[in-house]
C-alpha cells in the first residue's frame, strides 16, 4: 500500500519544483493610491504576472496592516478594479469602513501589500451577446468596471447605470466612459436612483434591443427589480455577491448564501462557486 | 539535510505538518503543493446532510477568530464519489476527520469509509454527543472511551481521536482513548468562546457561542499537549495557534510527534509549507539531525538558575 | 450622569468596577486614586506562611501573560496587623480574597478575618485542593459545593465564589455554589497555560505551567460568564483581559453584573479609572441613565438578517 | 456600617479631586535620542515634575512600542539615569537586548513613550561620608550615573570603577566625570577587569580612607567581593538589584529575590523594597 511504503521524498521534491499555483499570496509594491472622492480609494499595485491575469468579477484576499490600536485578524475580500497582464499590475478601488480598510487606507506609494489571488469565479460574457446592462451601487461599482473593457474587447456594448447617494459619490464613471460604455448615474440627491426610475431605464433598454444580459453589483434591491425585468423577458444575468470570508478558497464555509437552484433553496460558497452568479438563482 | 520523517502509530509521515480539519480543502491546491504535506486532513464529514450552523459564522478577535461554522455535510455517498478521487491525486496519506452524534454513528461511519484511499481515521469526539444531552463525547473520559471503542471495533485502519480543550480532565480523556485503542491523539480542538457587537448589543455570531482558534489560543493548548503527552504512550499530534515553525518547535518539545496548522493557513496560505521549511532550518541550526528528536526534548531540571542571570546582565 | 452603582448581594457598590485579586495593593495608591473603585480587593491570603513558587514566575505571550506567582502569604496577623489598616484608610468596600487546602482550613481562616472592616469574603476555590489530589475545588461542582457549604456556616459575611476557568463545568460549578449559598461569582481566575523559551528548550516559567490572563482569554471567558449569568440567579462578576471601558460594557451585556480588572492595571496603572469614567460615557451615549441596565442586555432574537445586509453595503 | 450605607458619590468625587499621586503614567515627550557606543543608547524626555523629581537608584516602567512581528507584553523597568526638575527631563540609558529595548530604539526625536515612576527605592546618602566607590558594569553604570551628582551636592567625593568588556563600551564615564568623581575604567580587553585587579584598587582605596561606603549595580561577581570587603572593614554599602517585574508597583511578587537579614533567608521584592538593598542583605 501507497501508505505503508513509507514517504518518497525525491518524488515529494519533485512535485515541490513542478507545483505551479492558480493563485499567490505575494507582497505586491503599491504603485499609486489616491483618494477618489469622499469615501473611496484607488489603489494599483505591481504584481505577478498570475495576479495580473484576473477577470472581471474575481477578486483578491488582502492582508491589511493594522491600523494604530486596531488589528484586522483575517484577509479582506476586494474586487478586481483592473487587471492589465501587459503592465504587470492590479488595481482595487475601496471604501474605508473598519479596521482593514482603514489599514489600506494608511499604506503610501511604495509600500508593500500581501494580496492573494486572483480568487473566485468572474462574469461570463456570450459570444453572441451585442449589449448589456451593468447596474452597480456603492462598492458594486468596482466589482462591475472592469466588465467595461472585457465588453468592449469582445465587441459588446455596455450600458452602465451607476447608483449613488450623491453625484460626487459615484465611481468607475470614467473607466466605463473610456471604454466608450453608455454611462447613467443615478443619486438620491437627484432623485434619480428610486427602483421605480431605473425600472424605466431598464425597460427603455430591453425594449430598444440594448440588453441581451443583466449585469449587477452592490444593492438587493436593484438585484430584485432586475431578477422581476429577466425572468419577464426571459433574459439571462450574472450578479456578483459580497459575504464575510476566511479563507476565500473555498474551505472555511463562512461565506455561504441562500441559492435557488431548480425550485431548492442550498447554500453556496461566495468565495469560491462565486461571487459572481446566476442572477436568478440569488436569493436577495 | 534534516531528517523530516515521524512516525505517527504505524504510519511514517513525510513530515510532522498536516492541516487541520475544516482548514483544509480542494481550494488549497491552487494556491500551494500538497505534496510537501505530511498528511491531508479533511473536513469533518458526517453521515446526513448537513447545513451548518447560522450566519455569521466567524468574528474576529484580537490574534484570534471564532467560528461556528458547524459542519455542512454533503454526506459519504458524495464524499466517496468527489472528494476521495481528488485526494487521491497526492502523495501524502489522506487522514479522513468524521463525526456523529452518537456512539453507534460513529462506528458506521467509520465502517463505510474504512476504503483503499483512506489511510487513517481522525475522529472529531468534540462534537455534541446527543446521548449526554449535548456534551461533547471528548469533555468526560467515559464518553471519549464509549466511542473509541465502537470506532475501534468498526475499522482497522488508524484512529486518531481529536480532543476538545473545553474539558477540565485533558490527561483523564486523553488516557481513556489510548485504553481503547486510539493510534494517536490530536490535542486540540477550538475553545470555546464568545463576542458582542458592541454597536447592536447582538453576539457576533449567528450561534452565539463558537471557537477560538489561532494565535491567541497556542500557550493554553501547548499546555494541554504537554498535559497529554506525559499521560499516553501514543503519539499526541499538537493542532492551536501554530502559525511558524516556532510555534511548531514549542509544541514539539512540550510533546509532540506532529502538528496540525489551521487558521494560519487563512492569513497565509503557505503557512504549512513555511513552516516544514522552518522547522528544518530549526533542526539544522542545532545540529539535531532528526526532526523527532525535537519531540518532548523540554529541559525541566530545576530553573532557579535563570534567577541569578538577572544579577548579571553582561557577565 | 449616569448612575453607576450596582448591586451585589446585599452590598451597593459605587461602581461596577473593582481590581482582581493579586493585581491589586497597597502600591497601587501611590498611582491612582482607590476611591473610585467600587470594591478593593486583596491579593489571596492563606493561614500559613508561604513562599510562593520558584522564578521566573511570569512570562510575556502575545495578547497576555502567564504567572506562576503562586500565594506567598504572610499569614492572618500580619494581615489584619498591617493590611487591614491601611485599606481602611479608603471609602470602598474591602473583599478579602482567601485560599486554603482544605474545606475546613477555607472555613476557619473565613471565621479569622470575618471582621470589622472587611465588607465581603472572595473564596479563591480555583487553588488546588489537596483532599482531591491537587485539583482545584472550583474544577468540579461536589468539591466546590463542600467548600462554599463550609463557608457558608463559618461567616455571615457575602461569599463570593471566583471559578477556574479551566473546568469544562462552568454552569454546573456555578450553580452548586450559588445552591451553598455563594452570594456572587467571579468568573474567572487564570487559564492554566505554557510557554517554552526556545534558546534553552526550557519552561520559560519555573513551575512549568502558570495562568494566562490579559486579552488573549476575554473572548474566552466572555462566554463562561455569559454561561453562568444564565445558570444561576446570584451576580456575576466578570474577570478575564478587561482593559478598556467597552470590554467591561461586553461582560456587562454578557451577564455580569459587574467586573474586575487585573493585567491591564500593570500595563496603564489608571485602567481601572479609564473603565470607570468610559462606562459613564458609553452608557451616556447611548442614553443608558442606570450601568446596571447593561447586565444581561444581550440581544439574542435571530441574527440571519445580517447576512441580507452583505448584499446591500450602501442601501 | 460604612458599606451598608450605601456610597456616597459626593465623597468619591472629593477623594478624586483631591488625589495626589506620587508616581505617574506620562505620554513623556522624547527630546533626544543617540547611540552612546555600539551597544548603548541614550533618550532624554521632557515630563511632569513627579517624573523629574526622580532619586538616583530609582526606576520607571517603560511601555514600549512593538517593533515589527514582535509585541512586548508588560512594561519595561530602566533605572533613572539623569532626572532635572529644574528643566523637567528624565533621562535613561539603555542597551538594545530584546523585544522591548528593540521597541524602544526605534522611536525619534517627538515621539511620545509613556512612562510610569518614579518607582522603588533609591540610594541613600549619609551626609557623614567624605567620599564613596561606585563599582558598576554593564547597564549597572547607567543606574550608578545619577549617584555622582547627588553625592557631589552633598560634598561627598566618588571614585567610580566601571568595568566593560571593551573600552568603547565603557559608558557614563563622562557624567561621573563631569562631576568630579575620579573614574577608573576596567575593561577585559585591556585585562584590568578581573575580580584581583579590581580587589587591589578597592582595598587600595579603602587604606587611603577614600572609601566610606560602597555602591554596586550590575555584576555578581563585584557585588561578592564588595560584600566580603564591607565585611572585613565593617563598611556600609548599596547595591541596585535588577529583576523581571510585571507590574513595578509591589503588587505581583514576580520581582521577589533572595536576601540574608538577621540570619534568615527572605523574599523582597525588587520593585518596591528595592532596587536598591543593603549590599550585604543581598543574596549573590
Ligand atoms: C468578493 C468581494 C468583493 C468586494 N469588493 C469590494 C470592492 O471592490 N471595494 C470595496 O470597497 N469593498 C469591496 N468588498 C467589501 C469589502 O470586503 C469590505 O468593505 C471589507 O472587508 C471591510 O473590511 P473592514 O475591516 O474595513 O470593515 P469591518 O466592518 O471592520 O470588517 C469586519 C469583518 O466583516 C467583513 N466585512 C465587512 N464588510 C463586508 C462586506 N461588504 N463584504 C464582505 N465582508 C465584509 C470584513 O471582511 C471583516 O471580516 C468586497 C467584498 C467581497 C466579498
Ligand atoms: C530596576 C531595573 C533597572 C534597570 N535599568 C536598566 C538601565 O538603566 N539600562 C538598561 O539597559 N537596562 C536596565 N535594566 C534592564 C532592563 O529592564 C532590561 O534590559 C529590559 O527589560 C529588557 O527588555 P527586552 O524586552 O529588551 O528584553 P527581553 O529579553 O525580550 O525581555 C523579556 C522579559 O525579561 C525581562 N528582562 C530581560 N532582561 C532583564 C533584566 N536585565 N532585568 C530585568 N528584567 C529583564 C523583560 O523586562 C521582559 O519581561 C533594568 C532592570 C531593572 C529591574
Ligand atoms: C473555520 C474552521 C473550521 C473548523 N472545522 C473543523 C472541523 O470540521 N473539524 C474539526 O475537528 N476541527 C475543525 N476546526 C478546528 C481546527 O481543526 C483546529 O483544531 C483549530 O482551529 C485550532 O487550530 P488553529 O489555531 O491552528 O486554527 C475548524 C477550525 C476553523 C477555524
Ligand atoms: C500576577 C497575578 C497574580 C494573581 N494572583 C491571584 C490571586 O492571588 N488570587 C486570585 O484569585 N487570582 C489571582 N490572579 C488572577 C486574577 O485575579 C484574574 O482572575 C486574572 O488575572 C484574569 O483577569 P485579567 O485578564 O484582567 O488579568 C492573579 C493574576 C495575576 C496576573
Ligand atoms: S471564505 Fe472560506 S469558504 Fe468562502
Ligand atoms: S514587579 Fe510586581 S511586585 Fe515587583
Amino acid at each position: 500500500m501507497r501508505d505503508e511504503a513509507g514517504p518518497q521524498p525525491s518524488m515529494g521534491l519533485r512535485g515541490h519544483s513542478a507545483f505551479q499555483p492558480s493563485a499567490v499570496a505575494e507582497k505586491a509594491l503599491i504603485i499609486s493610491h489616491e483618494a477618489v472622492n469622499g469615501e473611496y480609494r484607488h489603489m494599483r499595485l505591481a504584481c505577478n504576472a498570475v495576479a495580473a491575469g484576473a477577470a472581471p468579477g474575481q477578486f483578491f484576499q488582502l492582508l491589511c496592516p493594522a491600523p494604530p490600536g486596531e488589528a484586522p485578524f483575517l484577509r479582506r475580500p476586494m474586487s478586481v478594479y483592473g487587471a492589465d497582464p501587459a503592465t504587470g499590475t492590479v488595481e482595487f478601488l475601496y471604501k474605508v469602513t473598519g479596521a482593514g480598510t482603514r489599514g489600506l487606507a494608511m499604506l503610501g506609494v511604495g509600500d508593500q501589500l500581501d494580496i492573494l489571488g486572483p480568487l473566485g469565479q468572474g462574469f461570463t460574457l456570450d459570444p453572441a451577446w451585442r449589449h448589456i446592462v451593468a447596474v452597480g451601487r456603492g462598492a458594486g461599482l468596482a466589482t462591475l468596471a472592469p466588465l467595461a473593457r472585457a465588453a468592449r474587447a469582445q465587441g459588446i456594448g455596455v450600458t452602465a447605470i451607476l447608483s449613488a447617494r450623491r453625484p460626487e459619490l459615484v465611481v468607475s464613471e470614467a473607466q466605463f466612459r473610456a471604454q466608450g460604455a453608455e454611462v447613467l448615474a443615478v443619486t438620491e440627491s437627484d432623485g434619480t436612483s428610486s427602483p421605480a426610475y431605473v425600472e424605466r431605464q431598464l425597460r427603455a433598454l430591453t425594449a430598444a434591443g440594448r440588453c441581451d444580459a443583466f449585469f449587477t453589483c452592490g444593492s438587493a434591491r436593484l438585484l430584485r427589480l432586475q431578477q422581476d425585468l429577466a425572468r419577464e423577458f426571459g433574459l439571462p444575468g450574472q450578479v456578483a455577491l459580497e459575504q464575510q470570508m476566511a479563507c476565500g478558497l473555498g474551505i472555511c464555509f463562512c461565506c455561504v448564501r441562500d441559492f435557488q437552484v431548480e425550485g431548492r433553496t442550498l447554500h453556496k460558497r461566495v468565495c469560491w462557486d462565486g461571487p459572481v452568479f446566476d442572477l436568478l438563482e440569488a436569493v436577495a | 539535510m534534516t531528517d523530516m520523517t515521524v512516525r505517527i502509530g504505524g504510519l511514517t509521515l513525510a513530515s510532522p505538518v498536516m492541516p487541520a480539519s475544516g482548514t483544509f480543502a480542494e481550494g488549497l491546491a491552487r494556491v500551494m503543493d500538497l505534496d510537501r504535506l505530511g498528511a491531508l486532513v479533511t473536513k469533518t464529514i458526517t453521515r446526513e446532510l448537513r447545513d451548518g450552523n447560522p450566519l455569521p459564522r466567524v468574528a474576529e478577535v484580537p490574534g484570534g477568530m471564532l467560528n461556528a461554522i458547524g459542519i455542512p455535510s454533503k454526506g459519504v455517498p458524495c464524499f466517496l464519489r468527489d472528494s476521495l478521487p481528488f485526494y487521491q491525486r497526492w502523495r501524502p496519506p489522506l487522514v479522513v476527520s468524521i463525526s456523529a452524534p452518537t456512539a453507534e454513528g460513529f462506528a458506521a461511519l467509520a465502517a463505510e469509509i474504512s476504503v483503499p484511499g483512506v489511510t487513517a481515521i481522525e475522529a472529531n469526539i468534540s462534537c455534541p454527543n446527543i446521548e449526554e444531552d449535548g456534551k461533547a463525547f471528548a469533555m468526560q473520559a467515559g464518553s471519549a472511551a464509549a466511542v473509541m471503542r465502537r470506532l475501534r471495533a468498526a475499522t482497522s485502519l488508524p484512529l486518531w481521536a481529536k480532543l476538545t480543550p473545553n474539558t477540565g480532565d485533558m490527561a483523564a480523556v486523553a488516557l481513556a482513548c489510548e485504553d481503547e485503542g486510539a493510534d494517536a491523539l490530536v490535542v486540540a480542538n477550538t475553545i470555546l468562546a464568545m463576542s458582542i457587537d458592541l454597536q447592536t448589543f447582538k453576539p457576533r455570531l449567528g450561534n452565539i457561542m463558537g471557537g477560538l482558534s489561532g494565535p491567541a489560543v497556542k500557550p493554553i493548548v501547548l499546555r494541554q499537549v504537554y498535559q497529554c503527552a506525559r499521560a499516553v504512550r501514543i503519539p499526541v499530534i499538537g493542532c492551536g495557534g501554530i502559525s511558524t515553525a516556532l510555534d511548531a518547535a514549542e509544541y514539539m518539545l512540550a510533546g509532540a510527534t506532529a502538528v496540525q496548522v489551521g487558521t494560519a493557513t487563512f492569513l497565509q496560505p503557505e503557512a504549512m509549507t513555511q513552516v516544514i521549511d522552518g522547522l528544518a532550518q530549526f533542526c539544522a541550526a542545532r545540529g539535531i539531525g532528526h526532526v523527532a528528536e525535537l519531540t518532548g526534548a523540554l529541559k525541566r531540571e530545576d530553573t532557579h538558575e535563570a534567577d541569578l542571570a538577572w544579577a548579571a546582565p553582561a557577565p
